[in-house]
């Protein structure tokens, strides 16, 4: 009866999903009544009288005992209101759809590169463990990691685009293309291709290089480390000897045998990096003037903007418990022990 | 036996450069094997596998190889290419390793494995190649060879991927096998009829092979000829049917510890270990 | 093999290493001194221990190196570049930036050291109680920090700094509280693997209590690998105490914590570049000591890395 | 580069989160509505006391002072090409007051509430519109009220037209315009991009460039990087530091403009060490106004000590405080803290305030006080000092109009210094109970003679200045670094008074 | 001593379900020395840990020293009843050292003179003091194996319980082995239960033992009975055949036991 064992294993899921999805809420709920900043004050200003003050009080409803400020908040978002943003005055969905793909363009890009570089990295310091291309690459992940990435980004544009014109400046195409392609995704290089403008597609590519480059310097860390790490428990194993005896060639070996069994492991671990990167690239959408998701929760939170702090915290996990969900999957898929 | 041997070894030596010094794992051993069921006992530790690994050139990283002599018909295993190597290995001379459950690749099917075997020294297509492992897994005599080959190794019982380890290893159609304790993951009954199928192949085939196991009695039965080894050298070599009959008091000393179903001694007597088995000759 | 060669050469080497150990302190230091010979055998983690000692050394005698007073202000004197009189230049307010960064040390030498004393134990406890007992235990801990992994990091330890107020211990507080999550995902993945093993049912043979078996037998062997994690995650440690005392969470001015030099000299980066790239050095410097020596231990505790 | 007919700024307007001239308060949304919205009267950026009429042709004040006619002019259509009359400029004036957001206020002061602003503010025929006070006050403060954003002229019919739930048109004028200005909004990112279209049609002349793009860079490091490539042609944000090495290139230039906008740090008066006279006054002598602006102003600001911005009508120009460690010691003794004493200071956590408050730390500890900072978010400082939990606090103070009444209403003015007061005006927050200044404030709005009006409150400066528990320290002046190429754009005395209409480009 | 009466055991739940004993009854006296033998997977070890508590989930009824068990186990029980692990690699603490897998069990039931003790059962296993500060890794396979002994006899137990104590073992070793736990149980009157899949084994140490096959005793049998070859199922047969070496038409005949 396999088909009721999975029906029983999702729906199993499917209450973790939704008790998390709830711990969640709960939490951003707290966090904005702790925030010692009072949300009338970030909605009306500071300067108003204090009949406007009181109006807007119990118009926000917090006046409310807590526990039904809680339910209201909940019973919203399950209708899909995540109520009005104080920063822009829009309704927080709208403005997520508008700040999450670029975030989603730019860790994208940030993942492939991480993976494409990561991976590899890893496995040739795994193969060569212990010499010089292991320390090599050691050395340079480190780097990757422990170098203030506003301090590497500011550089880069120093270097790239003021010094050598090899980059284009910040933002996420040059300002005339601005506004050329109607937003359908969101995604502007996918948007330039759907609708047949190849220019602002290679602008936005070309404005695309530099800071997912910078970010994809920290996932590649990350993901080589791992695979290092992965690969050397694979190396060590028997079958990775009967493949040799099989007189395989060390290439296949280690691309065919070895990697397709950290395949599995690597899905969770490019997953979470993928998550990382999409809520941590704040300091870089900065720099690059890359109007993203990061960069909207955080200044929501300082502006004690909390329907938007909520509702970007909430497409955050969401997005988390979606790719823990997918690595899942991708480990059933991936590993025939697991199915 | 045949007149000329396939592989000489001859005063072979692996050192493992260690925190503590260098452990000599191997020092100095020397043998022959031609058309044969060739057999390494010893205790563990003993450098039997060592042994079987280096004619492979599979000793890991540390260890060092030498040898005076290390030839498979007439090449010299120690200095080949890498490139000619990896043409020596699988196609003529193979090797079982111990447990199927780590032997085999967890997230490839079986069938692929297999096949896959056979491709590295053939040009043959994938049909080609799927024919020959059906092939051969019927040879290995399993049942329903279709279905086997489809399944992935945690989905086959202990003796059955024993028997696709042998096929894996057998589908290139080697000169010489080593086994390396391919049997004793196993149930007695299961390692009984496994031995039986690797002894019809090897008849068929006029392959040579190399048993290496720490059973005294099983390899007594099975081979034809028996290498006893103790701490990196051979102390004693004899035929399989003159095993009980071995003067080595090494030897003698590892039979009698064995419980016997008769037994009725009351005490089962202890190894002796003297130290100038160490400096035995070769 | 005996080990009764106290009185020859090297003896207390012989002591050591002695494959006979008279007493537990002996068992117990040989097995260290082991440890060290493997650890001491990596060129790089040497490097690694040499730049996490020489942090230690530099907070302990920062008064003794620095050359000027760090506090004091001069605004005459303000973003000089790097000279005989200031090898490292002077910040916004004129104070000496190599003085700054001695006395910072002990900031950073605090936040490093109280973090890693918090987060891991945290984490370890809840990990391998998650993980140890299973069932509905497992299920709840493990939904809990599933919700605080999903977390945006810096608006939790935000709001917890929030609610506890600003300062660094605050601030250390909070990031302790928002990075116990993966150490506990690490710790109860390695708890799961041991609890099945024999010398765990041994013990319980033995009737031994749970949190008995959990904090005698458990988590002695998840600490290693969590010891490892934690030194490859101080320069994230370090980089996250920095942020929030750039907004205003951590480190209050004029403290002169790495992280908010760097916050603070950012401003400058294009036209006084040694205002934030000095700290940024330093912090470099030691998360690279610190990554290095938990690449070491990592091969030294790490029963997997042989 | 930037092309001709464009102008490109790099600008920080995260501030933004409104377009709707009834509703904007803040300083980046003030200038957007300059550009696109026409108000009723203008001041002369050059010449603040000389106001003008823009959609007004012309206006009387009547006898009692309580009654102001204004003309309106003929022949100016809104974007939507609906010709603009005196129904559409009493409409924005009672739907301002009617909606009662953050800047209604400037109108409410006048005695105007929902129930008789339609009464009080009315078209009497399609050209004239008549606007009423509840009492006697001066005629200039009227009128500087009206030149404030609040009063900027919304198209009534397009605006009525898209009212939903009777909201007045506010869901669409958030992100939408319909003024009758030398610009029209094309497009509205929050904290992204601002992008404007010149209006052909301008009764005014059409502007020289078709469009004004204004790109959000929130690090000053991008934007001078921007502006020294040339992708920008305008950055607005940069920092003291960068004036210099654009300076010497000859691309760019730089310009100032002074703001009505106060640096300043509270005392607050709960506190019985900060209430004493004294101790107030060795807070004053402790900074070093000079060397700050010397060094880390460099340029964003001006000494300034009096609560008037220059600018304003009376204000006061001279700066009676020095740093001098050794009077404030002095002074502390007197007070009887021979040891010093030590203070908490809340400060924003952006610059210029961080920057202040550190070198304040650094300057008053040679005077014997000890200041402990605490850096928070503006919104976070804000709700602390509205609650008057602090101890010291530095902040700034933006002039809401162009009128002095703006500034003494609350440096000199603490009508109820009850925890629950109604109003809480500066003095409040720092329960500085002053029932005498409080009155003499309350006269000089009322004073009609502007010259008598200038001296009552020079008057009320030298007082606060004297007494008070506030340290003003600086007038802030924006620093704008242009493109060599770029003219004609003008950066007048207050946000609302910056205008991007004659810009051209070489 | 032990009654084991319709023990059956299932992992598992719904479709995954795996019975692994199927109603396995036996009795073993006091002083007896009890084998039990099979393939791999019929479910010895099951059995075992399933007398000494380490498995909640079974059915049936156990009684040990008389005592009738519940699921899970009293502090006491242990002070009777201990069990031998088949792996000496990983039945030892990693980071203790022995000293302290010794003192272990004397602490936790707070028992007097553990210095005594632990010197004491260390001479019992034939292992001398030198050895009681080492670490594990610091000792070969048969010495580790002593020393779970000597854990399991440090509590004074009256039943020991051995699975498969000397399958990972060199034969030398084994011989060493085998003759302590003779010598043990001669000396401390023990009762011994030992699984092992090695019927010589089974021989030299045991006075009875049962078959088992896929979860099911399927024959109860005396030694005398085995050592003459007097088996009366077909699969006891079919195993003493395989445990006499290789024999190729013994192996063409063998079958499936379902
Ligand atoms: N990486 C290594 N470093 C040091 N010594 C090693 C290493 N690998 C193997 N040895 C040593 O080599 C010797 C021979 O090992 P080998 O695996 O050949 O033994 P074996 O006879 O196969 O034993 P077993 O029956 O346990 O398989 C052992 O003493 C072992 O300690
Ligand atoms: N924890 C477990 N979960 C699920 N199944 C189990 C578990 N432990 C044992 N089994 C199953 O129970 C059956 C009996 O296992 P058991 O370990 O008792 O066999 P055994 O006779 O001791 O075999 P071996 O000789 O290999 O040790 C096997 O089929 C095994 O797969
Ligand atoms: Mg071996
Ligand atoms: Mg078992």
């Amino acid at each position: 009866m396999p088909g009721r064992r999975h029906a029983i294993r999702g729906a199993g899921l499917l209450v973790s999903v939704a008790l998390t999805v709830l711990g969640l809420l709960l939490v951003t709920f707290l966090i904005g009544r702790v925030v010692p900043i009072d949300p009338v004050i970030a909605v009306v200003g500071d300067r108003v009288s204090a009949d406007t003050y009181a109006r807007v009080r119990q118009e926000l409803g917090l006046d409310l005992p807590l526990w039904q400020q809680f339910l209201r908040y909940v019973g919203d978002v399950l209708q899909g209101d995540f109520g009005t943003s104080v920063l822009t005055s829009r309704p927080v969905l709208e403005d997520i759809l508008r700040v999450f793909p670029a975030t989603l363009e730019l860790a994208t890009a940030a993942l492939v590169v991480g993976v494409l570089l990561g991976i590899p990295a890893g496995v040739m310091a795994a193969v060569h463990r212990g010499r010089w291309p292991d320390h090599l690459i050691r050395v340079i992940g480190l780097i990757g990691h422990s170098i203030p990435i506003f301090w590497l980004g500011l550089m880069a544009l120093l270097v790239f685009y003021a010094r050598l014109d090899w980059a284009p400046g910040p933002g996420r195409v040059d300002v005339f293309y601005e506004g050329l392609v109607d937003p359908v995704t969101g995604i502007i290089t996918a948007d330039a291709l759907l609708a047949g403008e190849t220019d602002v597609f290679w602008n936005a590519l070309h404005h695309l290089v530099l800071p997912a480059g910078i970010l994809g310097l920290y996932s590649v860390a990350y993901i080589a480390r791992m695979t290092r790490s992965f690969m050397l428990d694979q190396l060590r194993q028997e079958y990775i000897t009967t493949a040799r005896v099989k007189g395989m060639s060390e290439t296949r070996v280690i691309w065919r045998h070895a990697l397709g069994n950290i395949a599995v492991p690597l899905t969770t671990v490019v997953a979470l990096s993928y998550a990382s990167l999409l809520e941590g690239s704040v300091l870089t959408e900065t720099v690059f003037a890359w109007p993203g998701l990061g960069l909207y929760i955080t200044n929501s939170l300082l502006s004690a903007d909390m329907n938007a702090v909520l509702g970007g915290t909430l497409v955050v996990g969401a997005v988390f418990i979606g790719l823990n969900l997918l690595s899942d999957l991708l480990y059933r898929l991936l590993d025939p022990r697991a199915r | 036996m045949s007149e000329t041997p396939l592989l000489e070894v001859e005063n072979l030596r692996i050192s493992f450069p260690t925190r503590t010094g260098v452990t000599q794992a191997v020092r100095g051993v020397s043998f022959t094997v031609g058309r044969e069921k060739l057999g390494i006992v010893g205790e563990s530790g003993s450098g039997k596998s060592m042994t079987g690994r280096a004619i492979l050139r599979l000793v890991p990283p540390p260890g060092v190889v030498t040898a005076d002599r290390l030839s498979f018909q007439g090449e010299d295993l120690l200095t080949l290419p890498e490139k000619r190597l990896r043409g020596i290995r699988g196609r003529r001379i193979s090797m079982v390793m111990q447990d199927p459950k780590f032997s085999l690749n967890p997230v490839m099917t079986i069938g692929a494995q297999i096949a896959e075997a056979y491709r590295v020294h053939s040009s043959a297509g994938t049909v080609e190649a799927k024919r020959r492992a059906l092939e051969m897994l019927e040879a290995v005599r399993i049942r329903n060879p279709e279905r086997v080959y489809g399944l992935y190794p945690h989905e086959v019982s202990g003796g059955m991927g024993q028997r696709i380890m042998i096929a894996m290893m057998l589908i290139p159609n080697p000169d010489l096998l080593i086994a390396d304790e391919p049997t004793s993951a196993l149930d007695v009954t299961v390692q009984m009829q496994v031995l039986a199928i690797m002894d019809e192949l090897c008849s068929s085939r006029g392959m040579g092979m190399i048993f290496v196991s720490h059973d005294l009695n099983l390899v007594a039965s099975f081979c034809d000829r028996i290498l006893i080894m103790y701490a990196g050298r051979v102390v004693e070599t004899c035929r399989a049917s003159e095993l009980h009959a071995a003067k080595h008091p090494y030897t003698r000393g590892l039979l009698d510890s064995l419980p016997r179903l008769d037994d009725t001694r009351a005490e089962l007597p202890v190894l002796a270990r003297d130290p100038s088995w160490l400096e035995g000759g070769r | 093999m005996t080990a009764q060669t106290h009185s020859t050469e090297g003896g207390l080497r012989a002591w050591l290493t002695a494959e006979t150990p008279h007493s537990r302190g002996q068992a117990r230091l040989g097995r260290v001194y082991l440890g060290w010979l493997a650890f001491a055998r990596n060129r790089l983690a040497m490097i690694g221990l040499g730049i996490v000692l020489l942090l230690v050394l530099m907070a302990a005698l920062a008064p003794l190196l620095a050359p000027y007073d760090p506090y004091t202000q001069d605004l005459s004197q303000r973003l000089l570049p790097p000279s005989a009189a200031h090898w490292l230049g002077t910040d916004a307010f004129g104070r000496d930036i190599l003085s700054r960064i001695l006395y910072g040390s002990r900031l950073t030498l605090m936040i490093v050291a109280l973090v890693a004393v918090t987060a891991p134990v945290a984490g370890l406890l809840i990990g391998t109680v998650a993980g140890y007992l299973g069932g509905w235990v497992d299920a709840v801990l493990m939904r809990v920090t599933d919700i605080f992994l999903a977390f945006p990091k810096l608006i939790l330890a935000l709001a917890f700094v929030s609610a506890l107020g600003p300062g660094i211990e605050n601030a250390i507080i909070a990031i302790a509280i928002t990075s116990w999550p993966p150490y506990a995902r690490i710790a109860r993945a390695e708890t799961i693997t041991i609890r099945k093993s024999d010398f765990i049912s041994a013990a319980r043979l033995q009737g031994a209590s749970t949190p008995r078996i959990i904090l005698g037998h458990v988590v002695p062997l998840c600490s290693s690998s969590l010891i490892v994690r934690v030194t490859l995650d101080m320069a994230g440690i370090i980089l996250t105490a920095a942020g929030l005392g750039f907004l205003g969470l951590g480190a209050q001015p004029p403290a002169p914590e790495w992280g908010a030099m760097i916050a603070t000299g950012r401003q400058y980066v294009l036209e006084q570049w040694w205002v934030a790239t000095m700290p940024g050095i330093a912090i470099f410097v030691v998360s690279l000591g610190f990554n290095l020596l938990g690449d070491g231990l990592r091969d030294v505790l790490d029963p997997k890395g042989q | 580069d930037t092309p001709k007919d464009t102008l490109v700024m790099a600008w920080q307007f995260d501030d933004i989160v409104t377009l709707d001239p009834g509703e904007i308060f803040e300083l980046s949304g003030a200038e957007y509505g300059a550009q696109v919205y026409d108000r009723l009267i203008r001041f002369d950026v050059n010449d603040v006391s000389k106001i003008y009429g823009q959609v007004a042709e012309s206006w009387t004040v009547s006898e009692d002072g309580k009654t102001f006619t204004f003309t309106i002019r003929d022949g100016i259509k809104f974007h939507s090409g609906n010709p603009l009359t005196a129904e559409d400029v009493a409409y924005s004036l009672q739907r301002a007051v009617k909606m009662n957001k953050g800047p209604a206020f400037i109108l409410t002061q006048f005695g105007l509430t929902p129930e008789n602003v339609d009464q009080k503010v009315r078209a009497t025929d399609p050209r004239t519109v008549v606007f009423e006070t509840d009492k006697t006050y001066a005629p200039t403060f009227v009128l500087y009220c009206l030149t404030a954003d609040v009063s900027g002229v919304v198209d009534a019919k397009l605006v009525k037209s898209k009212e939903v739930n009777g909201d007045f048109g506010a869901a669409f004028l958030k992100a939408n315009s319909a003024g009758s200005g030398p610009f029209v909004l094309r497009q509205w990112k929050a904290s992204e991009l601002l992008s404007l279209e010149a209006n052909a049609n301008y009764w005014g002349g059409a502007p020289a460039v078709k469009r004004v793009l204004i790109r959000h860079i929130a690090e000053p490091a991008t934007q001078r990087l921007l502006l020294e490539k040339g992708d920008v042609d305008v950055a607005r944000n940069l920092k003291p530091e960068q004036f210099e090495p654009l300076r010497s290139n000859d691309k760019i230039r730089i310009v100032q403009a002074p703001k009505g906008t106060l640096y300043y740090f509270g005392l607050n008066q709960k506190n019985e060490v900060l209430a004493k006279p004294d101790v107030r006054k060795a807070f004053k002598y402790a900074v070093d106004y000079d060397g700050m602006a010397k060094t880390i102003m460099n340029g964003l600001g001006t000494v300034h000590q009096a609560f008037l911005p220059k600018g304003f009508l009376g204000a006061l120009e001279e700066n009676p405080y020095t740093y001098d460690p050794a009077k404030a010691k002095e002074l502390l003794k007197q007070a009887g803290y021979p040891d010093g004493i030590t203070v908490t200071m809340d400060v924003r956590n952006t610059s210029p305030s961080m920057d202040m408050a550190q070198a304040i730390q650094g300057s008053a500890a040679a005077a014997g006080i000890t200041v402990k900072l605490l850096p928070a978010d503006g919104k976070q400082v804000v709700t602390k000092y509205r609650a008057r939990n602090h101890e010291a606090l530095l902040y700034q103070w933006g002039a809401d109009y162009q009128d002095p009444n703006t500034n003494a209403d609350t440096f000199a003015a603490n009508p109820d210094n009850a925890d629950d007061a109604k109003a809480k005006p500066l003095s409040w927050r720092n329960a500085w109970d002053i029932p005498e200044l409080t009155k003499k404030t309350a006269a000089a709005v009322e004073e009609r003679d502007t010259a008598k009006r200038a001296a009552m409150y020079q008057e009320l400066q030298r007082e606060v200045l004297e007494t008070s528990p506030f340290v003003i320290m600086f007038q802030q002046t924006e620093v704008i670094a242009e493109r060599s190429n770029v003219e004609g754009l003008v950066w007048g005395p207050s946000f609302d008074s910056n205008y991007y209409w004659k810009v051209s480009k070489k | 001593m032990i009654d084991v009466k319709d023990l059956r055991v299932t992992f598992g739940h719904g479709a995954d379900a795996v019975a692994a004993v199927q109603g396995v009854s036996f009795t073993v006296q006091e002083g007896e020395s009890f084998g039990l033998v099979g393939e791999s997977g019929s479910g010895k070890s099951t059995v075992l840990r399933a007398v000494v508590g380490l498995n909640h989930d079974w059915t049936g009824s156990i009684a040990v020293a008389g005592a009738a068990q519940s699921r899970r186990r009293e502090k006491g029980f242990f002070k009777s009843c201990q069990m031998v692990f088949q792996d000496p690699y990983g039945s030892l603490h990693p980071r203790h050292t022995i000293d302290r897998i010794l003192a272990e069990p004397i602490a936790i039931h707070g028992l007097r003179d553990a210095d005594g003790r632990i010197d004491r059962v260390l001479r019992d296993v034939g292992l001398g003091p030198q050895f009681r500060f080492r670490y594990p890794h610091q000792l070969s396979g048969g010495q580790r194996q002593r020393v779970a002994i000597a854990r399991a006899l440090v509590l004074e137990p009256r039943v020991l319980l051995l699975d498969e104590p000397t399958s990972a073992l060199d034969v030398s070793v084994q011989a060493e082995i085998l003759n302590l736990l003779k010598r043990l149980r001669a000396e401390h009157a023990l009762t011994y239960v030992l699984v092992s899949h090695n019927l010589a084994v089974v021989a030299t140490m045991c006075d009875r033992l049962a078959v088992m096959n896929r979860g099911r005793i399927v024959e109860e049998m005396d030694v005398e009975a085995l050592r003459r070859g007097a088996a009366r199922e077909d699969y006891t047969r079919q195993l003493l055949r395989a445990s006499q070496g290789y024999d190729r038409a013994a192996a063409d005949s063998f079958k499936d036991f379902a």
